[in-house]
């Protein structure tokens, strides 16, 4: 290339060319928001300044909406909360402590647009990127999780979505080693132009291997290794074609990202043992962003500053202009920080993995971040401008009056509700339930993820958490599950998002874990509608108020808006996941009785709670209020069921979720294709409900439980202690094959079974 | 009977792991006369009858809607490739 | 810089504390391979120390077969699968060395698992080919075989006709191959597996997995390796006993070799 | 600047499910002219130089060692695609 290719917008000659046109709106600043550039710079930026103010002031990258809200996270931790706490809220994800030494580090992000666009490579790409932010904390990642939402099943688009997004879930990591280990997937028209397509990561490391993302100490080299740098992500013809100085056109720069899953597999290995020999100072996982975000926040995090030669950056694509290198976001790329001594030892590592890299710079002690190009000064700015001091926002928010009026809605009354099914009729309406599409067996796009690699999975789907073994000696490990009700968040922000917190927490602890961390993923419409961030607004006080007080808090996150199509948007979405502990993976507590004449128990009450139900919407109902959420109560649920898992108390544990307790006993029998007899009768008295309500209700802090005859004693004595509701609503019966609830209907569970799995492949093949 | 054949090619612009991975593989056994390699998909559609060009509409439709993914991928070739009569 | 990849390499691999069944297996060693993009490679060394041998890891790149006394190619996506499962991966330094013990005197005892199976027949160490699963998605499911040579290197503990249970999971999982090949595979008692319950994938003659004439290659799609222990293996096992991930019909293939090569 | 073109085929009598998906795809969007489908690969080389008779038979070697799995398929072309002076 020649060296006159671009017209190098230098320091030098913006601050010459003051009166430059910038393509600066269509970058995605705002007037002010250029003017403040002008203002910290003292001059015009550069094109290359421009490319990093934009993308790194993006609300992608610098939260602008949302931050003033996101502080309740951080301000509400107490005491308690911080205990296990190693790195918290700010760093690529925050780190645990489980004990003996261990530390585990865990993240979840959203990758919604690109999904719709290309659902295989979006996915894909959603994958890759999540686990580079793992490896980036030193940890081994050990496995994935997937929340997925959908459009209606039944629209013509949905197909192509969910064909393409589940494979390139799949496709990336299955490659990559990573047990999937659970998530979810959801239908709902809400979603229909804006699928959410979630990825969780998880990694574990000894305490003293925990890495960060900052450039310290003078005289250190940076690197930039892994994947060459292409257009990707830059999209479209590049609005930096004002950079360019022929009169060529400029290239295609390719929107869509394609991730190359066997590149990050080797930067996993490459990774893992450059931390072995510590031979990284601080290392950044490149996504949003790429090489601005990743220069600007190795050198903002640093003690002084950094030069970096953007010339030495190995590219795919020669023609990309310097901002457009800056911009890229190329996947499977890291940088890190290296010591002089240490490179050659850096440089053998990388030959052995078969890892390109290229040495781009160093750490100064200016405090500045300067990037030359061609041996010409185009970036020289204060890195903390750039990533950490942008724009923040008080936007305009408040209660939309049609919040009244929906909730005004119930679903019990409504003309949805005009027949309720009893007595027989309930054995259709079960059916019926369990074959819908959002509490069908999800079978079809689990058994397209590898659960069983690495060896240490002890539990996975179709389990209401997912858990990984950390310490083979000890069986260490830890407990995972991700939820969300988006209907009860449109219903309640507030409550919905505490509601989402609630079941993720019954669901760890059924599993017989002790809950200890919280990541979140907060999918929403536009923060520019003041109704929407009401929505946001509501859900993270709500959410920050409930990780108070479980005692637990959030240690990272991600937050996507502007999810909404023709100015409707999607369901509030904020997708909970959380992390418990067990000292020993080998308690957890599986979903399904097994053993003949165990008694199941159902430990809570019920109300008539209908609305934003399951059954509502089977019924197409969407209104009213959400199941009342009482935290105390959930904790003193999630306390008992972790006690009863240790002691042996139970054999086996699913919560009362989506569908009610008619899904909870259906799950719980098809789990190992063990039948039971239950009766409603009394709990249906004392509860002051009918069957029909019992059944279907989604009242919150209730769990069913099998327990051992030998243990009935123990387990009805903690239940009493404790001042919790328990009833024995059946036992186990193996020889049946069937479903009975006794004096209304049965049901036998090969029907159950098939009408639970036929749908999925009904629609999707 | 004839065969229509299709040829769709990752667009030049847009990261081809496979091709990536080929093109590291051939010099190690021993073929290093190639500075790059793309790796792309070949269709060979048979018809009944005769390679009309209605037939061949039919195939660039099918190249277009089907056997492509626009967003990432050129049809780079849609011809006749063998008649029998 | 090291070449290979050590046990100590990946925390998650501790010593593993339960007495070996036969003190005697623990000094057959057995090489595990990792090539880039190989992922049951750790899982591999695990099922290799359950079942009471020595797991030495063995990395692509290296010429030395480290005096193992049998080697298993395990599964993953070695250089990500993209042209062929396995088609890079047969041309690595260490595979010369491998196919030349399979075909010695000594017959090395090798066992392809899944993308090691698909490495054994572009090698040409085993007949036929791997395309993509009929449905053409990736499957995971926990699968029934049937022990039809119990004779080999590696299935020596089972009985004949014996079903057992292991997981599975590959996206090109089809075995197949010519006419001939298979008419021969069936007259020489070389089809080791098959898969019983339903095939997964499209498989010819329900082919799970296959055995040299000498019975001392064998490849196989399903992964033993993942039902070794109790708590972490298949839902089910052979025997019809069905309790949350405690089917470790796996473990008698590592046992089975290292026992025959005590012998 | 040249570039050649190598086309794989799955031998006839393998099956190929990826053909046979498209092939009942097809008619489903309205084009059903078509009685059977096969997919292929299609690899584009590139040289530095020109396409010499010695680079067309490294060409040839990598559609037969490696572009190729004799078992299950067929190397039907290897030809130069384009030429630039
Ligand atoms: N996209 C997905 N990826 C992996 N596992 C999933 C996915 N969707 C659902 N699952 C798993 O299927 C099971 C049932 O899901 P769900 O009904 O949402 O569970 P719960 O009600 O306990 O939250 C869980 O084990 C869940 O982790
Ligand atoms: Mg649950």
């Amino acid at each position: 290339m020649s060296e006159t290719h671009f017209n190098l917008d230098t320091v030098e000659h913006a601050a010459a060319t003051p009166n430059t046109e910038l393509p600066w709106a269509e970058l995605g600043l705002t007037e002010s928001e250029f003017d403040r550039v002008k203002e910290i710079l003292g001059r015009r930026p550069t094109a290359a300044e421009l490319a990093m103010y934009s993308v790194m002031w993006s609300e992608h990258c610098s939260y602008k909406s949302t931050k003033v809200h996101l502080r309740q996270f951080g301000d509400k931790v107490t005491e308690e909360m911080r205990k296990d706490l190693m790195v918290g809220i700010g760093e690529n994800a925050g780190v645990t402590d489980i004990g003996d030494g261990w530390a585990v580090t865990f993240k979840i992000e959203s990758h919604n647009h690109p999904s719709f666009v290309e659902p295989y490579q979006g996915a894909a790409t959603g994958v890759g990127g999540i686990v580079r932010d793992i490896i980036s904390m030193g940890a081994r990642p050990v496995a994935v999780m997937d929340p997925l939402r959908f459009g209606a099943i039944d629209h013509p688009d949905t197909q192509r979505v969910v064909h393409g997004v589940v494979a390139g879930v799949g496709g990336y990591g299955n490659s990559l080693g990573l047990p999937n280990i659970g998530g979810e997937v959801e239908f709902d028209p809400c979603y229909q132009g804006n699928p959410l397509v979630n990825a969780l990561a998880v990694g574990v490391m000894r305490h003293e291997d925990i890495r960060l993302a900052n450039a310290s100490g003078t005289g250190n080299k940076v690197v930039l290794f892994g994947a060459r740098t292409g257009g990707d992500g830059i999209g479209g013809a590049s609005v930096l074609a004002s950079e360019s100085f022929d009169d060529s056109k400029p290239s295609k720069r390719p929107a869509v990202q394609v991730g190359d899953p066997f590149a990050e597999k080797v930067l996993i290995e490459c990774c893992l043992e450059l931390f072995k020999s510590s031979l990284v100072e601080g290392i950044q996982d490149l996504g949003a962003a790429g090489i601005s975000c990743a220069t600007s926040e190795l050198a903002s995090n640093g003690d002084g500053g950094m030069r970096v030669d953007l010339t030495k950056v190995l590219l795919r694509d020669p023609t990309l202009t310097p901002g457009e290198i800056l911009m890229s976001e190329s996947q499977e790329r890291m940088m890190a920080v290296v010591t002089p001594e240490k490179v050659e030892v850096f440089e053998a590592v990388m030959a052995k993995w078969d890892v390109e890299y290229s040495w781009i710079g160093e750490v100064t002690d200016t405090g500045r971040l300067i990037i030359d190009y061609q041996g010409e000064v185009i970036v020289d700015v204060d890195p903390r401008t750039v990533a950490h001091d942008g724009p923040v926002y008080e936007r305009p928010y408040a209660r939309p009056d049609s919040q009244d009026q929906l909730q005004a809605n119930h679903f019990t009354g409504s003309p949805e509700d005009a027949s309720r099914p009893s007595g027989a009729e309930l054995r259709q309406a079960v059916l019926e339930l369990m074959a819908s599409p959002n509490l069908c067996s999800k079978d079809w796009v689990t058994s397209q993820y590898d659960r069983y690699v690495q060896g240490n999975t002890a539990m996975a789907m179709p389990d209401d958490a997912g858990v990984i073994r950390v310490d083979q000696e000890t069986g260490l490990g830890v407990a995972l599950s991700t939820d969300c009700n988006g209907r009860y968040t449109r219903l309640d922000p507030y409550a919905g998002a505490q509601l989402a917190l609630a079941q993720a927490y019954r669901n760890v602890t059924t599993a017989g874990a002790r809950p200890a961390a919280v990541s979140d993923c907060l999918n929403f419409g536009s923060p520019e509608d003041p109704d929407i961030m009401w929505q946001f607004a509501e859900a993270v006080r709500g959410l920050s108020d409930g990780c108070q007080e479980l005692g637990v808090p959030v240690t990272g996150g991600n937050v996507s808006l502007y999810n909404q199509t023709g100015g409707v948007a999607i369901n509030p979405t904020p997708v909970v996941a959380l992390l418990g502990v067990l000292d020993d993976v080998a308690r957890r507590t599986p979903s399904g009785w097994r053993e003949d004449g165990q008694a199941i128990y159902l430990l809570g009450e019920t109300a008539d709670e209908l609305d934003g139900s399951e059954w509502a919407r089977v019924r197409g109902h969407l209104g009213g209020q959400p199941p009342a959420v009482d935290l105390k109560q959930e904790r003193i649920l999630g306390d008992m069921l972790v006690n009863m898992s240790r002691d042996g108390m139970i054999d086996a544990a699913h919560d009362v979720s989506e569908g009610g307790l008619a899904a909870t006993l259906s799950e719980m029998a098809l789990r190992f294709g063990v039948g039971a007899r239950i009766g409603l009768g009394e709990v249906a008295d004392r509860d002051g409900v009918d069957t029909f309500t019992l059944l279907f209700s989604e009242s919150q802090g209730r769990t069913v439980v099998a327990v051992p005859r030998s243990e009935e004693v123990r387990f009805k004595d903690m239940c009493t202690v404790r001042n919790y509701p328990f009833a024995r609503i059946g036992v186990v019966d193996a020889e049946s094959g069937a479903l009975d609830v006794q004096g209304e209907f049965s049901v036998d569970l090969e029907a159950l079974r098939e009408a639970h799995s036929a749908t999925l492949p009904k629609y999707f093949g | 009977m004839a065969r229509i054949v299709v040829d769709v090619m990752p667009k030049p612009e847009i990261l081809d792991p496979q091709g990536k991975a080929i093109a590291n593989e051939l010099p190690r056994i021993g073929l290093d006369g190639f500075s790059e390699v793309r790796q792309g998909r070949r269709f060979e559609l048979t018809v009944d009858g005769e390679a009309t060009d209605e037939v061949l509409a039919q195939a660039r439709e099918a190249a277009e809607k089907l056997l492509s993914n626009p967003v990432i991928e050129d049809v780079v070739n849609v011809s006749v490739l063998d008649q029998e009569n | 810089m090291a070449q290979n990849l050590t046990a100590d390499q990946t925390p998650l691999i501790a010593d593993l504390s339960q007495p070996a069944p036969n003190a005697a297996l623990k000094d057959i060693r057995v090489g595990v391979v990792t090539f880039p993009g190989t992922l049951d490679d750790r899982d591999a060394m695990r099922a290799v120390q359950i079942a009471g041998g020595t797991a030495v890891p063995l990395w692509y790149a290296d010429e030395d077969l480290q005096n193992v006394d049998a080697v298993i190619l395990p599964g993953g996506f070695s250089y990500g699968d993209y042209l062929r499962a396995g088609a890079i991966a047969r041309f690595a330094p260490l595979m010369d060395k491998i196919i030349d013990a399979a075909n010695s005197d000594a017959a090395l005892p090798v066992l392809g698992i899944c993308n090691g199976f698909q490495v054994l027949t572009e090698s040409h160490l085993l007949p036929g080919s791997m395309i993509k699963n009929e449905q053409l998605k990736f499957l995971c499911r926990d699968q029934a075989l049937r022990i039809e040579n119990a004779d080999t290197a590696w299935t020596g503990r089972y009985e004949q006709g014996q079903t057992i249970v292991v997981p599975l999971k590959n996206q090109d999982g089809q075995y197949v191959a010519d006419q001939r090949t298979l008419d021969e595979l069936e007259a020489e008692n070389r089809v080791a597996f098959r898969y019983v319950g339903g095939n997964p994938n499209g498989s010819r003659n329900d082919i799970a997995g296959i055995t040299n004439a000498r019975g001392n290659v064998v490849g196989l799609m399903p992964h033993p390796e993942h039902a070794v222990e109790p708590g972490f293996g298949a839902d089910f096992s052979g025997s019809g006993d069905v309790d949350m991930r405690h089917g470790t019909d796996g473990l008698d293939i590592f046992v089975s070799a290292l026992e025959r090569l005590t012998r």
